[in-house]
């Protein structure tokens, strides 16, 4: 199931940062309103559909937060 | 006389400030005061405390392994500090964050819906002056009005705009357990 | 002055320092002392003093001896590591017979350890980190107010010994507030002027700051002549305090922020009817050994608390000589020693005692 | 579905404790990748720094050190004279590198120590709160610099790789960013150049990595990569400043 | 092997670490003990080792942690102001309990002092002149045989108890000829392996070298395993040896050369009549206190004799612990004491003892 | 009869204790001689090294200092900034600056800390008896490169004036030599320069003199000086590397 | 007296190096025979006459032993 | 059997490795022997000297404060050590370059015109193994011809063309005393 998606957050480590935000050539990556058990707002991406696993994102997180998958 | 006050809370929330505050207040009242922060690893978050000790005579240790009164603005340090309270002792709930119940008869428990009054009053970060105000009202260790008149000593110049609504803050914390 | 500010111990040794005319400030940033070179490099400016953040502590000892030698008053500060690192320097200063003042907030070791009180450099400090047969003159402050009059204090010691003169705390004297009063303020016009100094041998025969003599006969006679001042400080710089020695039947010895536990565990102690009595050198170089010695001769035990795995206790023995037993506890790496646990140990030694 | 951006096997799962926007995080990563891609995880032996980066040992899954303040290319050197066959590597910052440890970096890449080096200028004293380093920017403020870093007295940003590159022994010195994917790009490619040169056995390589402190420099992560981009980047030209054939 | 050869003390030395099946030695030149490191320069490339001269003693020293953390045995050697740099490092070394053996060849201090033979360095050595709580064991050759047996040794211990082991010398045990015979050689491919040191971490978890505790109970643990240690060494490793105690009235405690120079006095004293001894402490750290303690049961006084102002006098004071008195004759800044200095002395304690 | 080389004020009457035809006595007299005619020798502060000059403190007839090895700039530092209005000048070795001193003189040169310094390399150390410096020439032999400095272990000797030139903080750099007279007679203009652009307030001033060790040379001085300008020169180019308007 | 000669060799300063010697374009300054206190052969010239006053024996002597004059 | 010799001159004179050869022979006959040299400042010039000791028990001190015997190659070190050889004791003296008389009668003096000597054999540099055979001849401390045979082993390879002439200078010392 996890697999269809193309973008994965491995929301425990977010520290809510915001960078990913900011590379996203789709503007699809934002900041969640809950609070994971370190008190940050995690990104997430709701539109996985519009995802065309560029990887910007996971390029940019300083926290090793995100896994980028291509369909093949 | 001799009081032992522990504050904790998330770094943001101001316990250092608070303490600070009190320990002058006390200080302008001619009493012995000693304010020890808790110093983190040279590392990032977590949470912060400090121990404020007001005395009429000098003060031995600026530690405190039984404190009179414990402060608790989150979860971890209700769970850290609750069991250090000496019996007979009090503690000050922020329960705007905390569910839990403190689980000892031997103390007094006193719950300061801290942060739903600062918000009230427009202002989050005031939580920790409503947690003072209760405080000081329940304890007589330091005159409130000494506290707010320690306001423009202790906040840096650019802040002073805020006095007004700490002076509220703390005031409405007092009025809880007056 | 004269009013109360209350203040990190930091922060009030930093503007001690200035009251007590010091105008130059170089050190390196390490925990837990950086409020104070921090206070500085914003008042020093003020009085038209220099703060200067060296490269490492090496360089920044080296501009000690420097400043020292041009004749002004001048400060550092560091912690363990750091202080390790200037042993060299420090030999350097005291056998040039420069006047300094080095603050050693002490952390947890060895290496890179920690950075939660400790008094663990307390052998480094008091018998020489750095090689050779020199000593400093060490002060172990247990407030924040003791701090500021010690700081000053130690200016004057330094200048009147030609010596370096070290401060010793850890992390809760540096960073603990307390209210403070500065006495006086020093303007650095109005001191002496320093005939040995170097400012440029204007109509004068020219001066040097060295500590080479080739000739062992020399280096020997240099060497008798550093002793003969250490030995007069030991004459005239003993600082302690004592507590409740009158009836005490067991003496705690503690210095710095173990001292003030120890006014803790001796309430409690005293409550529970033992009566307990403290001996808190100031000095730690020179020992405050004739009142130990004295004591010896009085009380039944002593109890050596220190925040380090055993290292004043050796000093506190030399003092007892034998005369009584001398028991220890101590805390290390951070970890600080409760007034309970110190009771504890006043419990246990009672029943020794009997 | 093929991984287009995993996590490294040369990184362990600890989370990394670094301020939210620090990169030093994508800087470990990029580190990672390439030891993944060179295949020498088992062969490689890392040195920590002291610094915010103090408890990178913890991160990188290889054999690693915890050198005192400064002095990590000396510890290598060690480690690299006993085991000319490893690939050893620094990681350190610019109070560790370009302050305290001058000589031993200076001296690691005069003698050609067949090393590699990376080397994060923030441009501040992250760890201790936020001091002047000897990289802080002209009239940046610190809190040893409260009035902000005056040349007169503290002179300027000191300029590492251009220094290095001066000496015989440096075979590849780069400087490059992480404030955008596109500057992440190749400051990985340069990490990568950097190992392949201690692999060849060339000499010293050292990768300038010019990184935000969002902490110290009181802004937000956003702000702090744009600030990084828009005043350190001028004043530290990026570039490939010496390859050796 | 087995034959003797006419060796300097600093050469011997060097040869006998290249015999313990060392092959790493990193330093930086100062008198008296260049002829090691030159020594070396020569020797380890000829054996398959690496001599390197660091830019300085701080890096010197950070390169034995690094090469004593890859599992190789390694050496570093050094004169007084030059140990004072490799302090931080010491205690890094002490800390991340890394094997290493580092050789001081004493001169005159403080500062740069002078280059004649000296014991000043004692405390420095012995109590820690870096910051934290660690012990070195500290060996002190009082001949160029004892010289090489001790470096060899120094191995095993260093290894044994990964704690870095120092041999004390000066100018004279350095520079001077004796025969030497090397009674093993050890080929480093015959040595366990270390399976805790640095070499990638091949089908193994990684394994790490550190000193860094940010949790001061998990810093008090490390301590306290550390202590341990250092408890166990005294009571294993303790060395000396003793000269005539069978009917001294009055012992000297020396060591190192100043204890040569005592056997000298000795029969001079004993042609005189007075029934003097020698304990000669072999292992600095562990100090021998239980032989001078039990000695302190029978002889009259004691008498130490060092090239300091007085330095192990303090460790003899504390194993004598006020049963006798304890005298101290020592010669600073390279003055070497003579055997009738010394036998002068010990007339004086004659009269004093009546 | 006009005196036309005499013995400069700025030198005690002490006879040097430097080997026969060592250079060093040469660079004390320019040296002096620069302060005489800068009428500047009641306005000096020198620091002397450790190393061969260790006793120049004996010979300036001006207010000295003996620094620990290494670390005259930090010294000079710390008494400049006492006396900003005084001249202050270290003289230092090429182990002493080169090697165990590089933080202390890259950093008082990034600082542009207004201070002058002889740097005096003689590819050795002398003092201690001749071991390899860091500016000792490839395959030289000395007492610690037995077989001749092996550039794959030891590395290349390290261009100091190339290094200090990058900082933005040095005001003015030179290299110099003195084995001959013409070449004496640039080496006395330089110092001068390094002195004036001190009392100019322009910043750091370094002058590196090539110096011959005939003692640990192994050669007689007549022999040292030719080698000194056959082998060192080329090794090291002399000239003006910087100087700051 | 002194005064007439041209170039002037503080003789006990002298340690023999010869370096004066090399430099000199006229020639004329020799090694003596004689040994000074230090055990050293001092450098001399005899012939003052043909001396230029050029200095340049002053200016490499390394042991400030020389002082030169020229006729005003 | 306890000899303590100290060997002083000029540095070039050779008074170190004549002590060397001597202790190097004495350690070939089995006898406990030191050598100790003096080792100068840090700087340059100036005398040398040097202690050996031979003995047939263990050595105490490797230092010397009143030598049984002293062999001087030029006049400071006459000054230097004539005053402290032993009662008794024994003073060679290099009298080619040393004029001046010992004003002891307590002890032997022995001159020796090392130099004139080892010039007739067209080396002066071998004066010092003229003074070192006058010396074994005079006390029968160590064999001279375990001295010839150590030459070999002391000199480096590439001086091995020396020891002919090193062992006529010894012959020639002898011969002097015998
Ligand atoms: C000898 C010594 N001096 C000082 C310190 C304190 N210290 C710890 S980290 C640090 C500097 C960190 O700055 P940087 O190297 O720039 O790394 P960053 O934290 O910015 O990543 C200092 C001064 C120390 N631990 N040891
Ligand atoms: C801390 C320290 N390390 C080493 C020494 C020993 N030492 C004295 S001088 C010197 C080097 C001298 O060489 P250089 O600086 O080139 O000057 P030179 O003697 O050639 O003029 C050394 C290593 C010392 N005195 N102090
Ligand atoms: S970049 Fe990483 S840490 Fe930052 S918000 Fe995005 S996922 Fe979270
Ligand atoms: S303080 Fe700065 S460098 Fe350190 S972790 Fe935080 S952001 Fe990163
Ligand atoms: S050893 Fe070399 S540098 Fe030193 S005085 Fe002699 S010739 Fe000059
Ligand atoms: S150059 Fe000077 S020291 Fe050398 S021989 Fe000539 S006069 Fe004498």
């Amino acid at each position: 199931m996890e697999q269809v998606k193309r973008v994965v957050f491995d929301e425990e480590r977010c520290k809510g940062c915001e960078l990913c935000t900011t590379v996203c050539p789709k503007n699809i990556v934002k900041m969640a309103d809950r609070i994971n058990s370190h008190g940050y707002h995690p990104a997430e991406v709701a539109a996985q559909e519009e995802c065309i696993s560029c990887g910007l994102c996971a390029m940019i997180c300083p926290d090793v937060v995100i896994r980028v998958y291509r369909p093949e | 006389m001799k009081e032992e006050i522990i504050m904790a809370g998330f770094g943001g929330q101001g316990v250092m400030s608070m303490g600070k505050l009190l320990a002058y207040a006390g200080m302008k009242e001619g009493d012995e005061v000693s304010w020890m922060p808790s110093y983190g690893p040279e590392m990032r978050g977590g949470t912060a405390n400090c121990t404020v000790i007001i005395s009429s005579e000098k003060i031995p240790s600026p530690l405190s392994s039984r404190p009179d009164t414990v402060m608790v603005m989150n979860l971890p340090s209700l769970e850290k500090f609750a069991p250090m309270v000496k019996e007979g002792g009090t503690i000050l709930i922020n329960s705007s964050l905390i569910a839990k119940e403190v689980e000892r008869d031997d103390i007094e428990v006193i719950k300061v819906p801290a942060n739903e009054i600062a918000n009230e009053l427009g202002n989050s970060r005031v939580a920790n002056m409503v947690m003072l105000g209760a405080y000081l009202a329940r304890k007589n260790i330091v005159k409130l009005d000494t506290v707010k008149k320690s306001l423009k000593d202790v906040l840096p110049e650019r802040r002073h705009d805020l006095i007004p609504i700490n002076e509220e803050a703390l005031d409405r914390g007092a009025a809880l357990v007056k | 002055m004269g009013e109360k500010i209350l203040m990190k111990g930091n922060e009030a040794i930093a503007e001690a320092a200035i009251k007590a005319g010091c105008r130059y400030f170089f050190g390196y940033p390490i925990t837990p002392q950086n409020a104070l070179p921090e206070y500085m490099s914003r008042r020093l400016p003020e009085v038209g003093g220099v703060f200067l953040q060296a490269e490492s502590e090496v360089a920044a000892s080296n501009m000690v001896y420097g400043a020292a030698g041009a004749g002004a008053r001048v400060l550092t500060s560091s912690s363990s590591p750091g202080i390790s690192l200037k042993m060299e320097g420090i030999s350097y200063i005291a056998g040039a017979e420069l006047p300094a003042v080095i603050v050693n907030m002490m952390r947890g070791g060895p290496g890179l350890g920690g950075i939660q009180p400790s008094q663990s450099d307390y052998f480094q400090a008091t018998k020489g980190g750095g090689h050779g047969d020199y000593r400093l003159v060490v002060l172990a402050p247990s407030s924040v107010q003791e701090a500021v009059d010690l700081t000053m204090e130690a200016f004057e010691i330094a200048d009147r010994y030609r010596n370096p003169v070290m401060i010793v705390g850890d992390g809760i004297i540096g960073q603990m507030m307390e209210p403070v009063e500065f006495k006086k303020e020093i303007d650095p016009a109005d001191l002496p002027k320093k005939d040995w100094a170097t400012d440029g041998a204007k109509g004068r025969e020219k001066n040097v700051i060295n500590s080479l003599f080739l000739d062992p006969r020399e280096l020997e006679k240099h060497n008798l002549k550093l002793k003969a001042k250490y030995d007069k400080m030991k004459e005239k710089e003993v600082r302690y305090e004592t507590y409740k020695m009158d009836d005490a039947e067991l003496v705690i010895v503690a210095y710095g922020t173990t001292a003030r536990i120890a006014l803790s565990a001796i309430e409690l102690a005293r409550e529970k009817g033992i009566k307990v009595g403290l001996i808190r050198p100031i000095s730690l170089f020179p020992f405050p050994e004739k009142i130990i010695a004295e004591a010896a001769g009085k009380v039944n035990s002593f109890l050596v608390v220190e925040m380090s795995a055993g290292q004043m206790v050796e000093d506190v023995r030399l003092a007892v000589n034998g005369k009584k037993e001398v028991y220890f506890y101590g805390r290390t790496g951070g970890m600080v020693p409760s007034p309970e646990e110190i009771v504890e140990e006043i419990v246990k030694i009672g029943g020794a005692i009997k | 579905m093929k991984l287009v951006a995993g996590y490294p096997d040369s990184l362990t799962e600890k989370p990394f404790h670094y301020c939210p926007g620090c990169t030093h995080g994508i800087i470990h990563r990029l580190v990672a990748e390439v030891i993944d891609e060179l295949g020498i995880r088992e062969e490689t032996i890392g040195v920590a720094p002291v610094g915010c980066s103090v408890l990178a040992y913890e991160y990188f899954d290889v054999d690693m050190f915890e050198a005192s303040h400064g002095r990590a290319p000396a510890v290598a050197t060690g480690v690299k004279r006993v085991h000319p066959d490893k690939i050893v590597f620094t990681y350190q910052g610019d109070g560790d590198l370009a302050s305290i440890g001058t000589a031993e970096i200076i001296h690691a890449a005069n003698r050609g120590e067949k090393i590699t080096t990376i080397f994060v200028n923030n441009a501040i004293y992250g760890m201790t709160g936020g001091q002047m380093a000897p990289t802080t920017l002209v009239g940046q403020k610190t809190t040893t610099s409260p009035f902000g870093r005056d040349t007169n007295t503290a002179g300027h940003p000191i300029k590492i790789s251009e220094m290095l590159s001066v000496l015989d022994g440096s075979a590849y010195i780069a400087r490059v960013s992480v404030h955008d994917p596109k500057h992440i790009r190749q400051a990985k490619k340069a990490i990568k150049k950097a190992f392949q040169v201690q692999i060849e056995g060339k000499g010293f390589a050292l990768v300038e990595v010019l990184s935000a402190c969002p902490t110290n420099w009181g802004m937000a992560p956003v702000e702090a990569v744009k600030w990084l981009a828009d005043n350190m980047v001028p004043t530290y030209p990026l570039g490939e400043f010496k390859e050796v054939e």
